[in-house]
């Protein structure tokens, strides 16, 4: 038996490797954000395909991106605290709804606040059934959707499709509202205009920058500069304040934080109020940019928030990371088609292979040649082709979303307690 | 509920024996007030009520329904005594058929498809030959020689107009580029997303296109709007005269013309017909001779080109051009 | 009724000892004075001045804190986080904070680190990080939930100079525990609950261990204790060289078992002590097949079973007593027959070929329900509604049911009465009689050397030290399991040979 | 507490009897009062809205009855039930194991889609044809699901997120191939498959006005296969071991993983039959207006039907009621839209009501578990320490 013992002779066992938790510091993001600049513009010379750092592109990037963006932030505030929210379309759809039917009685404005409280709403009723009655939140939510659909639905008839009501003589119908004046945008004067003439030339680098950029002051919706607001302040108040830390500890462990004297119910409450807020918001988004609400309009953009939360993990800038790819590629596909999403072959060719490369480091053998075999087949078909088919580029940010959460998601961290039922004084 | 479903039992029809109650319209999930040919349906039965005094029902699609849903909207207007009983749309192509067949004294029509039956009126436009004009028109007003098209959904229905489109710019001015894209590749969503159609029109604008036609339902206001933020581009209406409509009325002033497809004529003949007890039955093309499609000159921005239209029309009508129905590749 | 007609007076800059069997209802009176629950009727005096706490907060405002049983700490936040959460009115969550961390830490040798995750620190600084915490809120009344139950006797030590650190500030201590020497050397004052209510009252110094006992559960406290040998030739279990490594959430490679190599005959007792996180859990899952190890070999009665499958290991005769029989070792929810059937669906009398044997099982499970004596009023009840003990009483009749070759029995007793508890250990006696083998691992240091007939010493993922059960004391034990002592552990006049560590084989 | 105590079930005393009717008496109670409380909550709420929006409900209720009850309604509502049925199978089969199928949509489209693609390339006769459009659309509605199984189980990703985005992924590929000179033949304005050949079409019963689907046969036995495996075999042990708690069910030598993959599957070929419905008794044939959505509707009715074969039936059979008679709401002047409403209330009534109901009653039990043992302590344990409460205090 002291044969085996002889372990015992050797040193303990290694500790875990320190500095093993590799961390994001800012120079790393920003060598991340420059490098991937150079990588597009690189692929817009090679291929040709300008409007992949158009500044058009990156302005239609933007607003593609809020409401996925808002509906990611509603869902990472929920979620922060807990309470899984599959009920985001739903919260969305309430605020496109509200948004509508104010909005062309007290204009654009008013339709956001409306779309806030609208969303608000449909977060109160999830709170309710998840918090309250402790009900599985993915049934609450699912639950709240249809709720949220059948309630729009019947509203919009009744007050937007009354025959002879005043909405309908504005222009509602029983599928949509009346419209709604215009949300100013804002437009650094000057700086947009230097831009443009910038990205006119096509420069390498300089020219996609100033599209870059030009998107970013060209044409903004106030709520766009909101949003971005919203994602700064929910970073601070989340992160850097003692009400974030609360919150944040009723999703982590709530039955430490009560014991803490937390009113774990009061937070959670809150979160999925703000988040349905921020939902609302979303869809109130939606429907001041066409200037109406419409029957469809969420068009499932709350499920997306909620992958690109997942995708950030759970955090608000890698929310706001995945709704801008999200958005990039949407606005993409919608701007011009099969010929720039097949430039992006190239470069999805071209991480695969950095892919294979860094695999192949790692003496992963096996993953290095799927890899590099999926970029020889990209760049041939990249070759052969000079546009790729409408459905793959109305699929790629899903297709996207796959590749990504499939690739990374085993370093993603959920908050630890989240869909677990929390009653008070139910602890050990 | 199961058991009592077997064989036995009255059906509701045999309960409630009625007739003539009037014109019974079903639209196609775009409701009646898309801007678009469902409304122009509505305006028929609008303009059937006042000179013919009949009443009118109209239903609405959910969105999601099935076949079962469509027959059974028809089957209900039917069993009240509607008579016609129109479907709005080729989604109730098959609907229509189905339930003509239990219903043979009542009298269906549909818009956009052609079902077969003995009381089917089948009414469909040639919106290939509407939109070649509007081709002609968007190349002799563009300066930037690029033209667009944007259709809601690429389906059948909607290549005729980008067929026709095509043809029109292509016979009008060589040199001149179109593109042609579409919303959503198979997803009736594209008739309903303004925002895309939005996004859309302003790429074309920032590729120098500058006259897009929209052939996309209610998502075209997106792209109207799109180009109404950009000097001296047009946009190109479909179906109604968007000029006229008050949804749009800010954007006018950029909307050259529109492609209008006659529904109500079609509607009005029909319901006209059947008052008349001499129903129309069988295929009926609303073409450019029988003014079933027109292309409207609301706002006068085409005045100055209305001479090289005129003689485009006419040689569609004396059939020395041939407008296609499918695009070339 | 989890307490009634309670009397219980603790004076002022004391260590006041509250003890008493499980479930006597201990938790539940520090929960209650702690504002988590709230007593049907009663009062509460501090200072002479009758206190109603409805919340936590009210408490933690009166200057009361508590360490709970059950460590209340979010691992995916810092210690600093920890620490600050509800109390950041006090200096912040910031800079402040952290300067007042360090300052207590430094004060009573807390020896903690404000940024480090929890998630991150072993059993003993998770301890101080609670005990932290509650000085951070300065609260002059700590209540500490059975502070020992994870500790070996060294960081008891330690424990217990920290305690008498903070009497000496002043502070009020309570204190619970079932441990009865700890409480005597500890404690000024004690005070004995018995089935929820207050038996006695007795001061430290003129009281042993036995009449501690005899109060605490009415009769002498069952021991462990097994004298007679009834291991036997054969091999029953080899574990060979298994390793095993996991990778965390951040994609860190950690190795959490090195070249375990050991034995169990038929008849024998293997117990495994270590301090919790150390690996056992690992190691019994690994040998359940519930995680691959890297490499190495577990055999069975002569059988290769390091490929197979967990199932296919019960089938071949491993029974299994989990270490949190609520997540692992019942369906809360299922009635109790449906409990019965779960790890041996595909043996008799649960099944016949592929389908379920519903007959079969319900009768055999009244038969263990009259067999172990678990306390229930019917087998359609739900696993949850059953007390702790008779869970552990189903779970023990359910495994023995099928009478395995080899029994793992992970923390048997734990969280379990008295009563309940002879019981466990004597259903393992028997069945040991039989030539049944088991894998013990336990953190009740005197369970541990009662049982076994050999003991080996776990410490970071290896096997450390051995040591003969007969002659060991738990505190030559304890220092093996913070790494302190290896080898060999023989009872010499010191507590350790360490010089076994190079000799390694001098048995 | 002593080790000598006498086993409960020996004899049981007069007061343990009694508290046991009661129990037993409470458990039908309970299960009766959450679909009450559900329905009344329904109801109630519906009403309410009916009248916020100045209408009478009780006349609405009034028509929707009446117009139901006519056969031709009923024969619509049953064959309405039946996709909806087998959707709900599918959901079901993923909720008893705490996954979440959300795919079901994507899954039933993509496979009545290959089914029709194949059944109007092939024509085997007789029943042959029929069972081979089955068999494909079972296959690819598992491998669809598969896929999201499959990264669950190597990748760790939430089978939520995978399936939201394979059904959109779905939507293209169909659309991909669903166009002239691909898969699919134009129809004037339609796009649709090849027409299936005569031998692929379902029986139906002759019932009056109008024909019940031969379907219904297939959910019947599905829905009674489904209560089989789940109930009666092992596999069905395993599968609700998992969902009920997956760390146990692991220690009890389940391979959860496996099973994660292997419901997957199985949800996935519950979803392939969905569209065949639709697809062998009505269109026979695959086209753009093929009825989308009764994925989501499925969930629904899982939940509506708590998972039970006859709850679930129930429950679609309740769904296509509201869609029939909804729409007859319409003709007398209600909007029809809110029948969505009351489908939401009631889905919301019911997973509160349950959850209500279920902690209610767990609470009850632990108590009476309690009182029970109380109750045999006090009369059937005098012989062993269990007085040893009344002894004297000690004090030293
Ligand atoms: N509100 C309540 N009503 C009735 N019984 C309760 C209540 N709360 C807890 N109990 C029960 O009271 C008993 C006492 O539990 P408690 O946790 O206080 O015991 P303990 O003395 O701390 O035991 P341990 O040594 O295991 O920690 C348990 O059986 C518990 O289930
Ligand atoms: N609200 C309640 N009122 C009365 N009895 C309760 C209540 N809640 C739980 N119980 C009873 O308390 C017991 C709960 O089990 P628990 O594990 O807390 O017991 P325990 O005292 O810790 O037992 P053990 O020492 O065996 O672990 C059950 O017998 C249950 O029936
Ligand atoms: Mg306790
Ligand atoms: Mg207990």
């Amino acid at each position: 038996m002291s044969s085996e013992l002889k372990s015992a002779a050797r040193t303990a066992a290694p500790a875990p490797a320190p500095g093993g938790r590799r961390k994001l510091t800012y120079p790393w993001i920003l060598l991340i954000i420059a490098g991937a600049l150079v990588a597009v513009s690189a692929l817009r010379a090679v291929s040709g395909a300008t409007d992949l750092t158009s500044g058009g592109q990156f302005g239609a990037a933007l607003s593609a991106a809020v409401p996925i963006g808002l509906a990611g932030l509603g869902g990472l505030w929920a979620e922060r605290a807990g309470v899984i929210n599959i009920g985001l379309e739903g919260m969305m759809m309430l605020g496109s709804f509200a948004a509508g039917w104010v909005g062309w009685q007290h204009g654009p404005w008013a339709a956001a606040a409306a779309g806030i409280l609208g969303g608000a709403l449909g977060g109160l009723v999830h709170a309710v059934a998840t918090v309250t009655f402790g009900v599985d939140h993915i049934v609450s939510g699912v639950a709240l959707n249809i709720l949220a659909l059948g309630a729009t639905q019947y509203l919009a008839t009744l007050w937007f499709g009354q025959e002879g009501s005043a909405a309908m003589v504005a222009g509602g119908n029983d599928k949509q509202s009346p419209p709604m004046p215009d949300m100013p945008t804002f437009t650094v004067p000057g700086l947009a205009d230097w831009l443009n003439g910038i990205e006119g030339h096509h420069w390498f680098l300089v020219s996609d920058l100033a599209g870059v950029l030009g998107g970013a002051v060209t044409g903004v919706s106030w709520l766009t500069v909101l949003t971005v607001g919203l994602f700064v302040g929910t970073f601070f108040l989340l992160w850097r304040s003692s009400f974030g830390l609360r919150l944040r500890s009723c999703g982590e462990a709530p039955l430490s934080a009560e014991s803490l004297g937390v009113n774990v119910y009061a937070y959670k409450y809150a979160a999925v109020l703000v988040s349905g807020a921020l939902a609302g918001l979303g869809g109130a988004f939606l429907a001041i940019s066409v200037h109406f609400y419409q029957d469809g309009q969420t068009g499932g953009r709350g499920y997306i928030g909620l992958a690109t939360m997942i995708f950030g993990n759970w955090r608000p800038g890698g929310v706001a990371l995945g709704a801008g790819l999200f958005g990039f590629m949407d606005a993409m596909q919608l701007r011009s088609g099969g010929p720039t999403v097949h430039a992006l072959l190239l470069g999805l060719a071209a991480l695969l292979a950095g892919l294979a490369l860094v695999r192949l480091r790692a003496a992963k053998r096996a993953q290095a040649a799927v890899a590099a075999v999926a970029a020889a087949v990209l760049v041939v078909w990249y070759a052969l082709s000079d546009s790729v088919p409408l459905e793959l580029v109305e699929a790629s940010p899903y297709l996207a979303t796959l590749l990504v959460l499939a690739l990374f998601s085993q370093r993603l961290r959920a908050p630890k307690a989240i869909g677990k039922p929390y009653r008070r004084g139910r602890g050990h | 509920l199961g058991l009592t479903a077997t064989a036995c039992g009255q059906s509701f029809a045999e309960a409630n024996r009625a007739t003539h109650a009037g014109v019974g319209l079903a639209f196609d999930i775009g409701g009646r007030d898309d801007h678009s040919f469902n409304e122009a349906a509505a305006r028929g039965t609008e303009n059937a009520r006042k000179q013919l005094g009949v009443k009118v029902k109209m239903l609405t699609a959910k969105n999601g329904e099935t076949e079962a849903d469509r027959e059974q909207r028809l089957t209900s207007f039917a069993e009240a005594g509607y008579n016609p009983v129109i479907g709005v749309g080729f989604a109730y192509s098959q609907s229509v058929q189905n339930v003509a067949k239990d219903f043979p004294d009542t009298t269906f029509g549909v818009v956009d498809a052609v079902p077969t039956g003995k009381n089917v009126d089948a009414m469909v436009f040639a919106e290939h030959e509407g939109s070649y004009l509007a081709g002609v028109a968007a190349a002799l007003k563009s300066k930037t020689h690029k033209v667009g098209f944007i259709g809601g959904v690429n389906n059948a229905l909607i290549q005729k107009f980008q067929a026709g489109f095509e043809q029109g710019v292509r016979d009008t001015d060589p040199k001149a580029k179109v593109v042609s894209q579409y919303l959503y590749p198979n997803n009736d969503k594209g008739f309903n997303d303004p925002a895309a159609a939005k996004a859309k029109a302003q790429g074309m604008l920032d590729s120098g296109i500058d006259i897009i036609y929209s052939a996309a339902g209610q998502s075209g206001a997106g792209s109207i709007e799109a180009v109404s933020k950009v000097k001296g581009a047009w946009a190109i209406g479909v179906d109604s005269d968007q000029y006229r409509q008050p949804g749009l009325a800010r954007y006018k002033d950029h909307i050259l013309t529109s492609v209008v497809k006659n529904v109500d004529v079609a509607v009005f003949d029909l319901i006209k017909s059947c008052e008349q007890h001499k129903p129309l039955t069988g295929v009926h093309t609303y073409d450019l001779k029988h003014g079933g499609v027109s292309l409207a000159t609301s706002g006068g921005f085409i005045t100055d080109v209305q001479p090289q239209i005129d003689a485009a029309r006419k040689k569609i009508i004396e059939g020395q051009v041939k407008v296609k129905e499918t695009p070339k590749s | 009724m989890a307490n009634h007609d309670i009397h219980l007076t603790v004076r002022r800059g004391t260590v006041h000892a509250l003890c008493g069997e499980n479930g006597a209802g201990k938790s539940t009176l520090m929960k209650i004075l702690y504002g988590m629950q709230k007593p049907d009727e009663g009062t509460i005096a501090l200072d002479g001045e009758q206190v109603a706490l409805h919340s936590p907060g009210d408490a933690i405002a009166r200057g009361i804190g508590m360490v709970h049983q059950h460590f209340m700490l979010a691992d995916n936040l810092t210690v600093l986080e920890n620490t600050v959460l509800g109390a950041e009115k006090l200096h912040g969550i910031g800079a402040g904070a952290r300067a007042k961390i360090r300052e207590i830490s430094d004060a009573y040798g807390l020896n903690v680190r404000p940024d480090v995750l929890v998630e991150d620190l072993g059993v003993a600084d998770r301890q101080r990080v609670e005990i932290l915490k509650v000085l951070y809120r300065g609260a002059r009344t700590l209540i500490l939930d059975e502070p020992t139950a994870v500790l070996v006797p060294q960081e008891v030590d330690a424990l217990f100079d920290n305690l008498r650190e903070l009497k000496s500030e002043g502070l009020t201590v309570i204190f619970i525990s079932h441990k009865l020497g700890e409480v005597l050397s500890v404690a000024d004052d004690i005070t004995v609950i018995r089935r929820g209510t207050t038996v006695a009252s007795v001061e430290p110094a003129g009281t042993t261990p036995k009449q501690l006992a005899e109060l605490m559960v009415g009769s002498e406290l069952p021991s462990p204790e097994t004298r007679e040998s009834t291991v036997r030739d054969e091999e029953l279990l080899r574990v060979d060289d298994v390793r095993l490594s996991a990778t965390d959430s951040d994609g860190v490679v950690r190795t959490v078992l090195d070249g375990i190599s050991f034995t169990i005959r038929k008849g024998e007792v293997l117990g495994v002590a270590g301090v919790e996180g150390n690996g056992q859990a690992e190691l019994v899952e690994a040998v359940m097949g519930i995680r691959t190890p890297d490499g190495g070999t577990i055999t069975l009665d002569g059988t290769d079973l390091s490929r197979s499958s967990t199932r296919a290991r019960r089938e071949g005769g491993i029974g299994y007593i989990p270490e949190d029989r609520h997540r692992h070792g019942l369906l809360l929810d299922a009635p109790l027959w449906e409990n019965r059937i779960l790890g041996h669906v595909t043996e008799r009398p649960n099944s016949k070929g592929r389908l379920l044997d519903l007959a079969g099982a319900r009768k055999d499970t009244e038969r263990i329900v009259a067999e172990y004596d678990v306390r229930t009023p019917g087998i359609e009840v739900t696993a949850a509604s059953l007390s702790g003990g008779n869970q552990q009483k189903l779970i023990v009749g359910r495994e023995m049911s099928h009478h395995p070759k080899l029994l793992i029995a992970a923390h048997p007793t734990r969280g379990v009465d008295v009563g309940a508890q002879a019981q466990i250990w004597e259903q393992i006696r028997a069945a040991r009689r039989e030539g049944l083998a088991v894998l013990l691992i336990s953190a009740d240091l005197d369970e541990l050397i009662g049982l076994s007939d050999t003991l080996r010493v776990m410490y970071r993922g290896r096997l450390v030290a051995d040591a003969d059960p007969a002659v060991i004391t738990p505190e030559e034990l304890g220092s093996a399991m913070t790494g302190a002592a290896s080898g060999h552990l023989s009872a010499s006049d010191d507590s350790v040979d360490t010089a076994a560590a190079q000799g390694g084989d001098a048995q | 507490m002593s080790t000598s105590t006498p086993t409960p079930t020996a004899k049981k005393p007069a007061a343990v009897d009694a508290i046991a009717r009661s129990a037993a008496r409470d458990k039908v109670l309970l299960g009766v009062a959450a679909p009450v409380l559900a329905i009344v909550a329904a109801i109630v709420i519906s009403s309410l809205v009916f009248l916020a929006s100045g209408e009478n409900p009780f006349r609405a209720y009034g028509i929707m009855a009446d117009y139901g009850h006519y056969s031709d309604s009923q024969v619509w509502i049953v064959n309405k039930a039946v996709p909806y049925y087998l959707s709900a199978l599918a959901v079901a089969v993923g909720f008893r194991m705490n996954l979440f199928n959300i795919g079901v949509d994507g899954q039933y489209r993509l496979a009545a889609f290959a089914a029709a693609a194949v059944g109007g390339a092939v024509a085997l006769p007789g029943a042959l044809q029929i069972i081979l459009l089955i068999v494909i659309a079972m296959l690819v509605g598992a491998i669809w699901s598969g896929i999201a199984g499959l990264l669950k189980t190597t990748r760790g990703v939430s089978e939520v997120i995978t399936t939201i985005m394979l059904n959109s992924i779905a939507a293209s590929v169909i659309g991909y191939f669903l166009q002239d000179g691909r898969l699919a033949i134009k129809d004037g304005n339609l796009l649709h498959t090849k027409f299936l050949p005569e031998s692929s079409h379902f029986f139906s019963f002759p019932t009056h006005p109008k024909p019940v689907e031969g379907f219904v046969v297939v959910a019947v036995l599905a829905g009674a296969v489904y209560w089989f495996l789940i109930n009666r075999t092992r596999f069905g042990f395993d599968l609700r071991a998992v969902g009920a708690s997956e760390p146990a069910a692991e220690a009890s030598g389940v391979s959860v993983k496996r099973m994660v993959v292997i419901s997957m599957l199985l949800s996935g070929a519950a979803a392939g039959l969905v569209g065949m419905p639709t697809l062998l008794g009505e269109s026979f044939q695959y086209g753009t207006d093929f009825p989308a959505g009764i994925g989501f509707t499925g969930i629904a009715i899982a939940l509506l039907g708590r998972n039970h074969p006859a709850g679930m039936a129930f429950g679609a059979l309740l769904w296509a009621f509201l869609d029939r008679t909804g729409s007859r709401l319409e003709f007398e002047g209600y909007a029809q839209e809110i029948v969505g409403v009351i489908q939401g209330v009631i889905v919301l009534c019911v997973v509160i009501a349950y959850e209500v109901v279920r902690r209610y009653g767990l609470r009850l039990q632990q108590r009476k578990v309690g009182e029970e043992l109380a109750a045999l302590a006090r009369t059937g344990d005098g012989t062993g320490s269990a007085d040893n409460s009344d002894k004297p205090e000690v004090t030293a």
